[in-house]
């Protein structure tokens, strides 16, 4: 039993991980329809930022809060700002193009983040600062739950809440659903979809970063290939909770985590992606638009 | 010529590229050594190559809004100018000679340049053939898969694996690879048939995943990450070549193969069952509602693409003499496909100078050595940005008609 | 000789709680053109959509009786089967494959009567030769009966509306259908372009084809019909000729309103 | 109110606007009649700056707006319901309700006006919580009209607003058009098919032939004249 | 021909440049040194620098690139794939290629490429010494045998296996795989506690290696771990910080008393302003061995030059070594090291 609540946990957290990753998937692909391949990197760049601002404040001094508070700040900032920039530079002038085109695009972008990182910060891993502490009351429990596991729990959980709210409930957020749907008729009634669009990017990769923080921190250690492995896996989850939706995003990523933890304990790592694919395939046969996805209303 | 609003915009945009690039370029922070190395001389790099490239943009841009309004200001009847490669493409009096032209080139290439090279251009034309492949899927039928390497890989793991069990030799694992793939398409494609676009895309991603966990775990079958080596090259007639004279035979037989893919998929694609595919990308529903059966119809799409993966997966063994799984990457897939939508998705020429350009790309960017990654990455964005639709966009063709019976088709 | 080509009894549809169709009969007879009226939502589309297996209806039975004399149960038949069985539609919301040509999506209307495969299609026997001219030569004859033998090189994309509905008819007129459902041919029409189509629709009958349509515009299905149903959420309120149901009070109360020659 | 002139517009390479002129004064009904491709949808979309002219001034209330972004030109009061109804597919009846009144931020003027079309509407309040894209065409013809109703534009745009209605309804929709002219003093730019019923209610009228405008009269004039008798009206 | 030109192929670029750059640095010395010197027999020595990105597909066509350009000697490639599917073009041409880094045994055990040589010793030789260690050392009974499903990982883990299972001392409690850049390994360390093991083999490189030592050590699972040279390297030490302590890898034995090694690193500090990367001493090595040969033999003849290498004792950064008629390199050949105070310090 204690094994299952560990392996529980164990999923969780990678679910999690996931999760936090692939919101961003899912509002980009939600607004403009494509599977951005790139926000795997926008994620590293947002831990890489992170890592470069924390040892730089680190070596020159400031107290563990400032830097974690700093360092969350700058990777947004960053991550946000190249999320913005790609999809101007990349995505925008694709709007009426063929449908692959921006896919193509954004695979191009992804190979180029890569390798900027990679030419610009070695391809070498580096440490990444342990910015969530070891928290004393989580003691007893840290064989099966970390605190950093608990912190990232937690701040998913956050963020669905918090993007659902906005999703819901604020003027941008039912432009961006209005501007998914039907951008001519959005800009009709008044909408900048050129704005909204950028505020999608915005949000997203500022989550992006977050999850960068979080998860470098929980790993303790980053490279440049990071977001490749983390995208392809966010955007299983995104695909598998039924693409475009927000709590879809992180049930499919606490499945997708759960199963991969479940096969790793009772059957063995060797095929735990082999299980997560197969899941996936398994659960689109039966629920074509993902689990919480809604079925494309196509009326003829 | 530029006035001065422009050259504070462009200021503008080197200052965000500046602000953009700083913590990544321009801070190098090591955590152990507790160092930290400042390149202020990259931020300049930056800027200066920002602002210049910025202003470039801006001058191309208004050359090409001026040279519109030339365009429609003269207004003499407003003829749809085709581009010269169209005209090329529709008038027989010149595809002809020029497909000729481009033969003789073909077969005399490895005269002209160094094994090497050769070499090189047999990898390219393996490339053209598994891009039209894909092209039947994505292309035509608009399935978007992002596994086709799996079907790749069934065909190395075919031959390498037929032959080192049962010694069967490349002619013989051509054709059976080829089915083998084509068998594994139809196994992939009864469950997702009901999946639409992304959903579709995730899946066949999933598959080819799996497949090649599959290969590198199954020790006892594929002998796993170490690969099999020692795959002997295609034999003429039991006769072992030596390496010179190999080259040169699988450089030759990709010819052939290429030629015969573009004949096979060129009528593919002007046959019942090519439109058969394009109407069925275009809007499903109505394709029902006028009497084509879907799932035969997409199953045959992944079948057939999934035949040339098979072919050119034999031939990949046979070349390199060795394989394992860490060549059917995802990277792979992406590399096809991009192959596919960059030359101009539908379009067989198209889809022979994407598979030239991306694949000989590298090759020739290896002068650039570091950056040769960062390059083909820029360059994959800005020739979907110059050109979306591909670099040769598919034109229907149109069909003569003459009401004597006797009219041939054209 | 049975005259009946299509019995529709019992039709019922739900989309979870709307019940969109109630227990629907109906029937087209032999070189007929029968209309099928009622308000907006009445449940008109969602009929055609049952009867050619888009929707798979929740009960009831549709029968077709071909010209060739065979019977065909179509229910739970996929859509292309039913096309198959000789019964063809059209689009409310225009469905063409918008990147080929006029002559093309005329041609794939043809499929479902032609056979050639992939062998068929990479040989390119005599044969196959041949039935590919058979399929261009119909679909020129489909596209000059429609009156677009001009345009067979455009692409679908670029055709006016009025262009559009009337690919959309030959594209189904090219499956050889014994039956035609045309759903709102005349919408987005001038009344210039409307009486053209009225034209084109007699020929058709003329021709040998039965058609069931569903339309807005009075003054066509007036003219047109032989016999006219109507329907109102989701139910059969009222059938009989033009002139009962111009008459019916009913009719006149949810659908046609007080005055009819606006 | 709206002026154009000498209004030019492509799509890529294909011109479908040749030099339009025409004039919309505050209060009045214009209808712009025509055969199908002449260019009367495009008219609208370069007024609305989706398809921003390549030539030519859109002023209105005499400031430009054809370098006007698409939303700015709506906050400014000019609103659309497009051709194909452009319903949001996944947004209820009341949510594409709520979006055309995206610009606006008066709660209790909102609430009026929904109440207002609900009553022009009885069956949109029915399927309140329904998808817009499970509507019947019809239904989601009379969403489209009330969505720009909610944005209480100075000059609303109609393109075709009788396609695919049930003649009660299409009775009904004219009413309604004429009642938002006479009650709120709503200017409006009417595109028709039907035009004999447009121009029964319009003050004026265009007709545009192949990308250019033709004629341009009173609009009892043009229901007297001949050639568009037997042009546009079946005559 | 005026020159000795000598070839260098590896991954240059992309994610595993880290492993094959350090032997372009160590060519460019040695070669350097060597045309300093006056060169070899008379003739300068050229560098042909070809990248291979460790794909086999890649491989070969480098490897045809350097055989078109009358390459004399090859020093690469650096992954076991890449080199074998570039190593029968090599034969073919009558190349003797040594390779720095590539360990997989079958390259010289299966005689199937007479022109092969090593300055690394082979994985079942880096195994045996692990698991001696484990065994002899350490008193192991129950060992978990963890991989990260590549070619040199799980290689290494099935040679670990099969000793420990042959020596009847000690059992397998579990053999698993792990991905390589997945985000968690707790689900793994989980269950390497469950297994009860007493210790952990690794095979593998350092990034894995350190997120789950590092997990291990959060989970507060204190037992063994032991891995192979794919960890002992600094970075490992670096990244996975204060967990790193206490862990145990075979690598090739300390030359640091080796005045040519200490030599070698000072010129690349020298040259290149840092420390030298993976596999850097062995490269130099190698690099210096084939010249040699060369030399030695006199012309560029492959038997003269294979009989060259098996015959010469040559006094390299790795010790004074020669080859072994299958190509492995005698002189050369494990150590266990463990770190302690954040430095890798041998333990035998
Ligand atoms: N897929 C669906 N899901 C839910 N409700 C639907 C669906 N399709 C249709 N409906 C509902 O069923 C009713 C009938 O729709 P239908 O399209 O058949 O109407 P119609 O008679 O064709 O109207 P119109 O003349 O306006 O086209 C409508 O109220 C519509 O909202
Ligand atoms: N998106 C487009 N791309 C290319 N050409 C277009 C596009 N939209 C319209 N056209 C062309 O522009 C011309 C004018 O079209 P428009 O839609 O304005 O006509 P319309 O008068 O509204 O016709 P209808 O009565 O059919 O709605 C037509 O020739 C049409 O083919
Ligand atoms: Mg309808
Ligand atoms: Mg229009």
């Amino acid at each position: 039993m204690e094994y299952f609540i560990e392996l529980l946990f164990s999923g969780l957290t990678r679910g999690a991980i996931y999760a936090l990753i692939a919101l961003g998937y899912t509002m980009v692909y939600g607004i403009i329809g494509l599977i951005n391949f790139a926000h795997g990197e926008i994620y590293m760049i947002g831990a890489f930022t992170a890592f470069i601002v924390s040892t730089v404040l680190s070596i020159l001094g400031f107290p563990l809060l400032a830097i974690i508070v700093l360092a969350g700040l700058a990777a947004a900032v960053w991550s946000s700002a190249y999320g913005y920039t790609v999809e101007k530079l990349a995505y925008k002038p694709l709007r009426h193009a063929p449908r692959l085109s921006p896919l193509i695009s954004a695979i191009g972008m992804s190979i180029f983040l890569q390798n900027y990182v990679l030419l610009a910060q070695t391809s070498d891993f580096q440490p990444f600062p342990e910015l969530i502490p070891e928290f004393d009351f989580m003691e007893p429990f840290v064989h099966i739950v970390g605190s950093s596991d608990m912190v990232i729990l937690v701040v998913t959980t956050l963020m669905m809440v918090g993007l659902t709210l906005l999703i819901k409930f604020t003027r941008i957020g039912k432009a961006m659903r209005a501007t998914s749907q039907d951008r001519k008729m959005a800009m009709l009634v008044g909408i900048n979809v050129d704005r909204v669009i950028s505020a999608t990017f915005i949000v997203g990769s500022a989550l992006a970063a977050v999850g960068g923080l979080l998860i470098a921190s929980h790993i303790g250690q980053i490279n440049f290939f990071i977001g490749f492995i983390a995208g392809i896996k966010a955007f299983t989850a995104a695909v598998l909770g039924g693409i475009g939706s927000i709590p879809g995003a992180v049930l499919g990523g606490v499945i997708l985590g759960l199963t991969e933890s479940f096969a790793t304990g009772y059957v063995s790592s060797d095929y735990e992606d082999v299980f997560a694919f197969s899941l996936l395939v398994l659960i689109l046969i039966f629920k074509p638009s993902g689990l919480l996805g809604k079925a494309e209303i196509q009326k003829v | 010529m530029i006035s001065f609003e422009e050259l504070k915009r462009s200021f503008l945009v080197s200052l965000w590229f500046v602000f953009l690039t700083f913590p990544i370029l321009v801070i190098k922070a090591n955590p152990i050594e507790r160092t930290i190395i400042w390149r202020w001389e990259n931020m300049f790099f930056v800027a200066i190559g920002s602002f210049v490239l910025s202003i470039l943009i801006r001058v191309v841009n208004t050359q090409k809004t001026k040279r519109l309004e030339r365009r429609s200001a003269s207004d003499s009847d407003t003829t749809t100018s085709e581009p010269l490669i169209q005209v090329i493409l529709q008038n027989p009096r010149y595809l002809y000679p020029l497909a000729g032209a481009v033969t003789v080139f073909a077969l005399v290439f490895p005269y002209l340049f160094d094994t090497y090279q050769t070499n090189i251009m047999t990898t390219a034309l393996m490339y053209v053939v598994l891009g039209l492949g894909l092209n039947i899927v994505v292309g035509m039928a608009g399935l978007l898969d992002l596994g086709f390497v799996a079907f790749y890989a069934v065909g190395a793991y075919s031959y390498a694996l037929l032959n080192a069990h049962f010694g069967i030799g490349f002619w013989m694992a051509l054709p059976i690879g080829a089915l083998f793939a084509a068998s594994f398409g139809i196994i992939l494609g009864f469950p997702v048939l009901r999946l639409r676009g992304d959903y579709l895309a995730i899946v066949t991603l999933g598959f080819g995943e799996i497949i090649r966990l599959i290969l590198e775990n199954w020790n006892e079958f594929s002998q796993g990450p170490s690969g099999i080596s020692n795959i002997p090259r295609p034999g003429m007639f039991g006769i072992e070549l030596s390496l010179e004279a190999a080259i040169l035979y699988i450089y030759y037989i990709m010819v052939a193969l290429v030629i015969v893919t573009i004949f096979v998929v060129n009528r593919l694609q002007d046959s019942r069952l090519g439109r058969a595919w394009i109407a069925l990308r275009e809007d499903e529903i109505a394709c029902q509602a006028m009497g084509i059966d879907k799932t035969k119809t997409k199953l045959t799409a992944f079948a057939l693409g999934a035949t040339w993966a098979g072919m050119m997966g034999v031939i990949f063994a046979a070349k390199t003499t060795f394989i394992n799984p860490a060549s059917f990457t995802f990277l792979e897939s992406a590399i096809i496909l991009s192959i596919v939508v960059l030359g101009g998705m539908g379009s067989i020429l198209g889809v022979i100078v994407g598979a030239l350009v991306l694949i000989l790309l590298p090759e020739y960017l290896r002068a650039l050595s570091d950056y040769r990654m960062l390059a083909f990455g820029a360059i994959l964005v800005v020739m979907m940005i110059f050109k979306p639709q591909g670099i040769i966009s598919n034109v229907r063709r149109t069909y003569k008609y003459q009401k004597q019976k006797s009219g041939d088709v054209q | 000789m049975n005259n009946t080509i299509l019995k529709v009894s019992g039709l019922s549809m739900h989309f979870g709680g709307i019940q969109a169709l109630k227990q629907l009969d109906l029937e087209v007879n032999r070189g007929e053109i029968v209309a099928l009226i009622g308000p907006n939502g009445a449940g008109k589309t969602t009929f055609f959509n049952c009867v050619t297996g888009i929707y798979n209806p929740t009960e009831g039975d549709v029968i077709l009786h071909t010209l060739q004399g065979k019977t065909s149960r179509l229910n739970g038949l996929k859509p292309n089967k039913v096309t198959e069985k000789g019964m063809a539609r059209t689009f409310q919301n225009i469905r063409l494959f918008q990147s080929m040509t006029v002559l093309e999506n005329v041609m794939i209307g043809r499929h479902c009567r032609t056979h050639s495969f992939i062998l068929g299609a990479i040989l390119r026997t005599p044969g196959n030769r041949q039935e590919e001219q058979a399929i261009i030569e119909r679909s020129h004859e489909i596209l000059e009966i429609v009156g677009l033998a001009d345009e067979v090189d455009n692409y679908a994309r670029n055709l006016s509306y009025g262009a559009q509905r009337r690919l959309e008819i030959a594209r189904a007129l090219a499956t050889d259908p014994s039956l035609l459902l045309l759903d709102e041919p005349a919408a987005g029409m001038n009344p210039q372009e409307t009486q053209e189509l009225v034209q084109l629709i007699l020929r058709l009958r003329d021709q040998g084809y039965s058609i069931l349509l569903i339309e807005h515009d009075m003054k066509l299905v007036m003219t047109l019909s032989n016999r006219i149903y109507v329907m109102d959420y989701g139910e059969k309120i009222a059938q009989g000729t033009p002139e009962e149901i111009q008459s019916n009070p009913v009719v006149i109360k949810a659908y046609l309103g007080e005055d009819l020659d606006a | 109110m709206l002026e154009l002139r000498n209004v030019d517009a492509y799509y890529g390479n294909i011109q479908a606007l040749k030099g339009i002129n025409l004039e919309v004064r505050e209060g009045e009904i214009i209808t712009l009649i025509g055969a199908n491709g002449a260019g009367k949808s495009t008219t609208l979309m370069s007024i609305s700056g989706i398809v921003p002219p390549r030539n030519g001034q859109v002023l209105y209330k005499g400031e430009p707006i054809h370098n006007v972004a698409p939303d700015k030109i709506v906050a400014m009061g000019i609103c659309q319901v497009p051709e194909g109804r452009h319903i949001f597919p996944q947004l209820t009846v009341q949510e594409n309700l709520d979006m055309g009144a995206f610009l606006r931020s008066d709660k209790r003027g909102i609430q009026k006006d929904l109440d207002y079309v609900f009553s022009l509407f009885p069956i949109l309040d029915e399927r309140r919580h329904q998808a817009g894209g499970n509507l019947s065409g019809g239904e989601q013809q009379m969403l489209a009209m009330s969505r720009a109703l909610m944005a209480r534009p100075d000059l609303l745009l109609l393109d075709e607003p009788s396609m695919g209605l049930a003649p009660l309804i299409i009775r009904q929709i004219f009413e309604i058009i004429k009642k938002i002219n006479d009650e709120n003093n709503t200017t409006i730019f009417l595109v028709e098919q039907n035009a004999n019923q447009a121009l029964h209610i319009a003050d004026r009228g265009y007709v545009i032939e192949n990308g250019s405008i033709t004629i341009s009269d009173d609009a009892d004039k043009l229901l007297a004249n001949q050639d568009v008798q037997k042009a546009y009206l079946g005559g | 021909d005026d020159t000795i030109k000598l070839g260098v192929a590896g991954a240059h670029s992309g994610d595993l440049a880290s492993y094959g750059l350090p032997t372009v640095n160590a060519a460019k010395l040695v070669v350097a040194d060597v045309n300093a010197r006056g060169g070899i027999n008379g003739k300068q020595v050229e560098l042909l620098v070809e990248d291979d990105v460790c794909k086999p597909e890649v491989a070969t066509n480098t490897a045809t690139k350097l055989v078109s350009s009358g390459v004399h000697v090859v020093l690469g490639h650096i992954c076991s794939g890449a080199t074998k599917a570039a190593l029968p073009i090599y034969k073919n041409a009558g190349v003797i290629v040594m390779s720095p880094s590539a360990t997989n045994p079958e390259l010289t055990q299966s005689g199937d490429y007479p022109n092969f040589f090593r300055t690394i010793a082979s994985d079942d030789a880096q195994a045996k010494t692990q698991v001696d260690f484990a065994l002899d050392n350490r008193n192991l009974k129950k060992i978990a045998v963890i991989h990260d499903k590549g070619d040199y990982g799980k290689g290494l883990a099935e040679f670990a296996k099969q000793f420990i299972e042959k020596s009847g001392n000690a059992e397998v409690v579990l053999f698993e795989g792990v991905t390589p850049g997945a985000v968690d390994y707790s689900a793994v360390v989980q269950k390497i506690k469950r297994s009860g093991a007493d210790g952990v083999i690794y095979g593998g490189y350092h990034p894995e290696a350190s997120k789950i030592v590092t997990q291990m050590r959060k989970k507060r699972i204190d037992i063994d771990f032991i891995s192979g040279d794919g960890v002992k390297d600094d970075t490992f030490i670096k990244v996975a910080g204060k967990s790193a302590e206490g862990v145990y890898a075979t690598g090739a034995k300390d030359n640091s008393s080796n005045p040519l090694y200490t030599a070698a690193i000072e010129a690349h500090k020298k040259t290149y302003g840092e420390d030298p990367g993976a596999f850097f001493d062995s490269a130099h090595a190698a690099a210096a061995a084939l010249l040699n040969a060369v030399e030695k033999a006199g012309s560029t003849d492959t038997a003269a030059i294979t009989n060259a290498l098996q015959a010469n004792d040559v006094a390299t950064t790795v010790g004074n070594i020669h080859f072994d008629e299958r190509g492995d390199a005698v002189g050369v050949g494990f150590a266990v090291y463990q770190v302690q105070n954040g430095q890798y310090v041998e333990v035998k």
